[in-house]
């Protein structure tokens, strides 16, 4: 039984305002997500996806619009609800893990009452006591004693910090959770301690897990699907092996193998070029003037997300077209 | 890191009042002539029959001890400061100018710490309220309200205010601290009457203050507004008034309890020259009169009890911070 | 180099509508100053030199007070000298605040201890009160007399936030690499940190000059002002004194304060507005 | 007898707290390495933040004095050396900084970056000579010197301005240049151009490095030798693809282990277990730091483990290792 999508995305659009000019920063972005299941989305910075994992929570201010065909989460469409629906929605369906945990924690309140407040703001009938054990119950399954609920984040380490925030994502048990470069502040010891925390503790919820992040080799480690963005656009999505494997699109080969790879020494080549700025995007195929195979067709039409095979799809003119 | 906090604060309590006792004993020793030729010139000048002139004479003359060595007049002068034995009052003499100082006191308190509270809460409200994206869009009307109110010196604002709402509209005494001739006694009437006359003063104190704590606020609160921890706060899906409060309010205070232990010094030396317009009995207007008959000593003390009060004020503010920001108690 | 930097600051100087208002009020009151003169003469300033209490007329356009001074040719000469006094006090107190700020921060070690401390110190005391025991002292006080004493109590706001501008500067990279550069601590100071804090420094000019202004009233409005010369706040010291307010002589007391709240909304404005400069963050916020 | 380019002997540093009371913190404890003055080398230091690594940096540098040991560039200590020596030595050490953006004053275009060090050291007369070696130098680094110069550095991308400072190093033909994270803020994909960049400074311009990083892949990469450290003690040293290869020190273990491979075929194996009370600076220095987080934890790892040298040249501070050669160093308390 194929597992049914929990997070249905249809042509999503983050438009912002910049010298008077409207930029999408998120240009028609789609894809589902299923239960259960790990969807990596990887791409430099300046690439769109911090402002898409934002947009899926609606959190983007005006200037800053949101637009979409569709943004369905077990049925609803998050787009159609009100201000109050929304906020309801937030953090017991989607919550969040923040990508600088250093300044996610409110520095002047203890963590016990930084979960609670979750709690009390989308379930009214619970007494104390429950909250202060189902506190102490979520520090445990991050690897926290409960004494850190009596803490102020100033006294707790870069990593228990980030532990926090994940234990603070799971306090309502959401299905979707969105995790915004959970890792990129800490060392490496310490970011596989995190990463081996979170996988325990979406396997327990079996909640759908979107994972955003730069480092190709952390995507390896803990993804089941890996999505490649590029100038607010999805070029390339397809399961992890597969894609190390075979990568479809141009730009997923330059960055696999710009890689340091472990075993040998061989000369390093990093990519040329760098990401365009949305104010002077190059027309047509945005990664044309830094792909080795771009022809005269890519410097005017737009290539679209189109099926390579069952599973996998790619946004190049080169990649074959998959037929069922 | 408590304890350590505690001493610092107290060490500069006492460092300030010792300092504002030195420039006391030291400035009117470096102006030309020496202190007591200064009362005796004006007492002359001013052809002043007064009786009992040899008496103060050598009373301050004992007082100051013109031949002992200037390091035990000195050490004499900073520890009659430190128990508030600040000398005899010239006009009123004998009465000692702590006693007088004591009699004017509560009524600065009064008005003082009154609406100097009033406009410190109102001020951090509203400018709070203006720098939040949600509040509503009127709101941003006030600043520009705000802005020239908090330019303007209390006591100039004091003067239109009399003008405007006591002299052409009679709706508030002209000034003083109570209807002139009626018997201090506990009863409703009385108070009354103290607020009918306190009501101008206090206005012109709080609408002098509430603009600069407003924007001060502001300021910190734009920052507060950029900050992580309110983007997760809202993400959580907490209410608008939870995370107005308890994440943006509650730390865009911190600096601004800084900004008011900075600014008590301004407050109080503005508030004091608004008893001057409006002859409130506090001792603005105790110094006012001793200048006019250069009550010298009188002068002396109430500089340095504005000093005290603030370097009280301070120390409360101090003692107070540390129950705000958790980062420095713990 | 420097004149794309400047053709920038002032590119966002003209666009800043606090700034330019503020400017304007300024200049309308220095004008006041400047041009005056040629209309009005300014000997009918001194004392006994008009019939006293007179309305205002064609003859005498702001009416005289009690002293027997033509209010306007008072005002011609006093809000120059309220001008030049809270200019000195404040370019003084200002100089004296960003060398103590540079230095604390820069050199830290004792120096540091040593200015915060006194910073602090300072701070707790209200100027006024040293203000009123000096000028009880000294009889005689005149215009640069007081602008130095008000200068020698205005310095602290300057120096404490100069000195937290400048301990954040010095720990950047782009120091360490001006010393890898070879440059000397002087230079480093002088080409290196200060272009990054004049902003700073110059939004702490006008608040000091706007405070010393303050300070220099307040003394006035309590008779310690200058003898001699007319100023605005002794205008407003003699006309409390004769209990104008009450005789309705509103032409005697009205023009010196609304000079005054001109001037301090003025230097408000350009004050906030260089504060703005100086902290982008604020500046996006409007 | 020529001195190597630079010796760190016995190098200790303690921030606040005096030395005799146990407030403050050690960052870094009796660290010894020298670099020949006749071949040039790529030292990578490796280590968690809080390993003392920056520390190090800023000590060869010269931006703060060592509390205890000495630091000889070509055998003499700064101190010691006369003003032209102190400006040679000015000049021959140079650094990379972490952030590209930070190191560049807001206030001037890029170009002062790289004018300053040309006219303080004396390297062009004139403003013609200095505008060439600079538009050679920006070459050499693979940037088209039209694209960079009199534009200001927030109208440039981080990788341009890296590069442009290894170009600035290349100006002034140091024999040193400390790279403390040089590449950690860059994009990965960015990041092999800049690396190729610093190799060529060995390998063409013959100038020495010493790489200080977190990321144990890069540093394998590039560098010959690698310093693994912890908590301000050397865990283990020696040829770099031997440490990363076949590692001896359980923490050096746990390190290697914990790089995520770009290969869903190398999952992490096992799990890691953080000890609860887990604090970023470690109080009790006593015996090997490392004793509470081992799995291997012995008796003697009370006493602090001395440097012992495994046959490939490698050397290891961890009693695991004891029944290999004799201990080189003196064994600690």
């Amino acid at each position: 039984m194929t597992p049914r999508p929990v997070l249905q995305v249809e042509n999503m659009r983050v438009c912002y305002r910049k010298q008077g000019r409207a930029l999408a920063a998120v240009d028609g972005v789609s894809f589902e997500l299923y239960e259960g299941e790990r969807l990596g989305i990887i791409g430099e910075s300046g690439s769109g996806k911090s402002t898409l994992a934002w947009a899926l929570m609606r959190l983007h201010k005006p200037p800053t619009t949101t637009e979409a065909e569709g943004v369905v989460l077990n049925g609803v469409n998050l787009l159609a609800l009100n201000d109050e629906q929304m906020r309801q929605t937030r953090w017991s369906q989607i919550s969040l893990i923040p990508q600088g945990a250093m300044n996610s924690l409110n520095p002047v309140m203890k963590i016990r009452h930084q979960m609670a407040d979750a709690i009390k703001s989308h379930e009214s009938g619970w007494s104390s006591n429950r909250i202060t054990d189902h506190i102490g119950s979520l520090l445990g399954r991050v690897g926290l004693p409960a004494s850190v609920a009596d803490m102020y984040p100033h006294e707790l380490s870069g990593g228990m910090k980030q532990r926090v925030c994940i234990a603070l994502g799971i306090v309502l048990e959401p299905k979707v959770i969105i995790a915004d470069e959970p890792t990129s502040a800490l060392d490496v010891v310490v970011q596989r301690v995190v990463i081996q925390t979170m996988n325990e503790v979406q396997q327990q919820l079996k909640s759908a897990m979107i994972i955003i992040g730069h480092d190709m080799g952390l995507m390896a480690q803990c993804v089941d699907r890996l999505a490649v963005m590029y100038a607010g656009r999805i070029v390339e999505i397809a399961p992890v092996r597969s894609f190390f494997r075979d990568p479809q699109h141009p730009y997923s080969r330059l960055l696999i193998s710009s890689l340091p790879s472990p075993e040998e020494k061989r000369e390093l080549k990093g990519i040329p070029g760098m990401q365009p700025s949305l104010l002077d995007l190059p027309s047509g195929c945005a990664f044309h003037p830094r792909c080795p195979l771009a022809y005269e067709h890519c410097t005017r039409t737009t290539p679209d997300l189109h099926k390579v095979d069952e599973q996998r799809a790619a946004a190049c003119h080169l990649a074959k077209e998959y037929t069922a | 890191m408590k304890s350590r906090y505690l001493v610092r604060r107290i060490g500069m309590f006492f460092a300030v009042i010792i300092v504002a006792a030195t420039l006391n004993f030291a400035i009117p020793r470096l102006a030309p002539g020496d202190p007591i030729g200064a009362v005796l010139e004006v007492l002359i000048s001013r052809g002043q029959a007064v009786d009992g002139v040899e008496s103060i004479i050598a009373s301050y003359r004992e007082r100051f001890g013109l031949n002992d060595p200037i390091a035990t007049q000195y050490l004499r002068y900073i520890t009659n400061s430190l128990t508030l034995d600040l000398g005899y009052s010239v006009t009123f003499f004998p009465q000692k100018v702590e006693d007088t100082l004591m009699d004017a006191l509560p009524w600065t308190i009064g008005l003082l710490a009154v609406s100097t509270l009033i406009a410190f809460g109102l001020g951090t409200f509203l400018g709070a309220l203006v720098a939040w994206p949600r509040a509503p869009r009127a709101l941003q009307g006030l600043v520009p309200l705000l802005m020239p109110l908090s330019a303007v010196p209390y006591y100039l604002l004091a003067l239109i205010l009399i003008y405007v709402l006591a002299f052409t509209l009679k709706i508030f005494p002209l000034g003083g601290a109570y209807t002139p001739a009626t018997k201090a006694e506990v009863s409703v009437g009385y108070v009354l009457d103290i607020i009918n006359h306190a009501v101008l003063p206090a206005l012109s104190i709080v609408l002098a203050q509430v603009g600069f704590w407003a924007l001060g606020m502001r300021g910190t609160m734009v920052t507060v507004v950029g900050e992580d921890y309110l983007a997760l706060a809202e993400a959580k899906g907490l209410s608008n008034r939870r995370i107005f409060f308890s994440y943006a309010m509650r730390n865009a205070l911190l600096p601004q309890v800084t900004s008011l232990a900075i600014a008590l010094g301004g407050v109080v030396s503005g508030s004091v020259l608004v008893e001057v317009v409006f002859n409130y009995p506090g001792i603005g207007w105790l110094l006012y009169n001793a200048l006019q008959s250069s009550d010298y000593f009188v002068v002396q003390g109430v500089s340095f009890f504005l000093v005290l009060s603030v370097a009280l004020a301070v120390l409360i503010v101090d003692l107070v911070y540390p129950r705000l920001d958790p980062r420095i108690s713990r | 180099m420097l004149k794309h930097r400047i053709r920038s600051i002032l590119k966002y100087a003209i666009h800043n509508p606090k700034l330019v208002t503020g400017v304007c009020l300024l200049l309308g009151l220095v004008l006041i100053g400047a041009v005056g003169p040629w209309f009005v003469d300014s000997e009918k300033a001194r004392p006994i030199s008009v019939p006293t209490n007179k309305q205002p007329s064609a003859q005498y356009p702001l009416g005289t007070d009690s002293g027997g001074r033509d209010v306007l040719s008072v005002m011609v000469v006093a809000t120059p000298q309220t001008l030049r006094m809270g200019i000195m006090a404040g370019l003084v107190g200002v100089l004296i605040g960003t060398s103590l700020g540079l230095i604390s921060a820069y050199y830290g070690g004792l120096a540091d201890t040593l200015i915060s401390g006194v910073t602090d110190t300072m701070l707790t005391i209200p100027p006024l009160a040293v203000l009123l025991v000096v000028a009880a002292s000294f009889r005689a006080l005149n215009i640069e007399m007081m602008a130095l004493i008000i200068a020698s109590l205005s310095w602290m706001n300057s120096t404490r936030a100069l000195r937290a501008q400048v301990l954040s500067l010095k720990e950047l990279p782009y120091i360490h690499m001006s010393r890898l550069s070879g440059l000397s601590d002087i230079r480093i100071i002088a080409e290196e940190i200060l272009p990054n804090i004049l902003p700073l420094a110059a939004a702490h000019f006008v608040g000091a000059v706007s405070g010393a202004i303050l300070a220099g009233i307040g003394l006035e409005v309590l008779g310690l002002g200058p003898q001699d010369t007319p100023t605005l706040g002794m205008t407003i010291y003699w006309a409390m004194l004769y209990s104008a307010l009450i005789r309705g002589m509103w032409w005697w007391w009205m023009p010196p304060i609304l000079v005054l709240i001109v001037l301090f909304i003025g230097l408000f404005l350009i004050s906030t507005a260089l504060d703005e400069f100086a902290n982008p963050r604020l500046r996006k916020a409007q | 007898m020529n001195h190597n380019l630079l010796d760190v002997h016995n190098v200790t540093m303690h921030f606040g707290g005096n030395s005799r009371n146990r407030g403050g913190v050690v960052a870094l404890e009796n660290f010894t390495l020298s670099i020949p003055s006749d071949e040039a080398k790529i030292i990578t230091i490796a280590g968690e933040s809080g390993s003392g690594k920056t520390t190090l940096a800023r000590l060869i540098l010269g931006i703060i004095q060592p509390t205890g040991g000495e630091i000889l560039y070509r055998g003499k200590i700064l101190p010691q050396m006369s003003h032209e020596e102190r400006q040679e030595y000015r000049r021959e050490v140079q650094a990379i900084f972490q952030d590209p953006f930070a190191v560049y004053n807001p206030f001037y275009p890029i170009d002062r970056l790289l004018a300053v060090p040309l006219r303080s050291f004396g390297l062009a007369h004139n403003r013609a000579e200095a505008r060439r070696l600079i538009e050679a130098a920006l070459e050499q680094v693979g940037l088209r010197p039209n694209e960079v110069l009199g534009r200001y550095p927030h109208q440039l991308s981080g990788g341009q301005r890296q590069r442009i400072v290894v170009a600035r190093s290349l100006l002034l033909k140091p024999r040193l240049i400390i790279a403390d994270e040089p590449v950690s803020m860059i994009d990965a994909s960015l990041r092999a151009n800049i690396l190729e960049n610093l190799k060529q400074l060995r390998d063409k311009f013959g100038i020495s490095l010493l790489y200080i990083t977190h990321d144990l892949a890069t540093a394998h990469q590039i560098s010959d030798e690698l310093y693994v450290l912890y908590q301000g003690r050397v865990a283990e040293h020696g040829d770099s693809t031997a440490v990363i290869k076949t590692p001896k020190h359980p923490y050096t273990q746990l390190l290697v282990s914990s790089i995520p491979r770009p290969d869903p075929d190398h999952p992490w194996v096992g799990r890691v277990e953080i000890p609860l009370n887990e604090t970023t600076v470690i109080k009790d220095r006593t015996g090997c730091l490392f004793k509470e987080r081992c799995a291997h934890a012995l008796p003697a790892c009370h006493l602090q483990p001395p440097q012992f040298v495994v046959a490939t040249g490698q050397s290891v501070a961890c009693h695991l290792n004891a029944e290999s050669e004799a201990p080189t160093g003196r064994s600690k308390r």
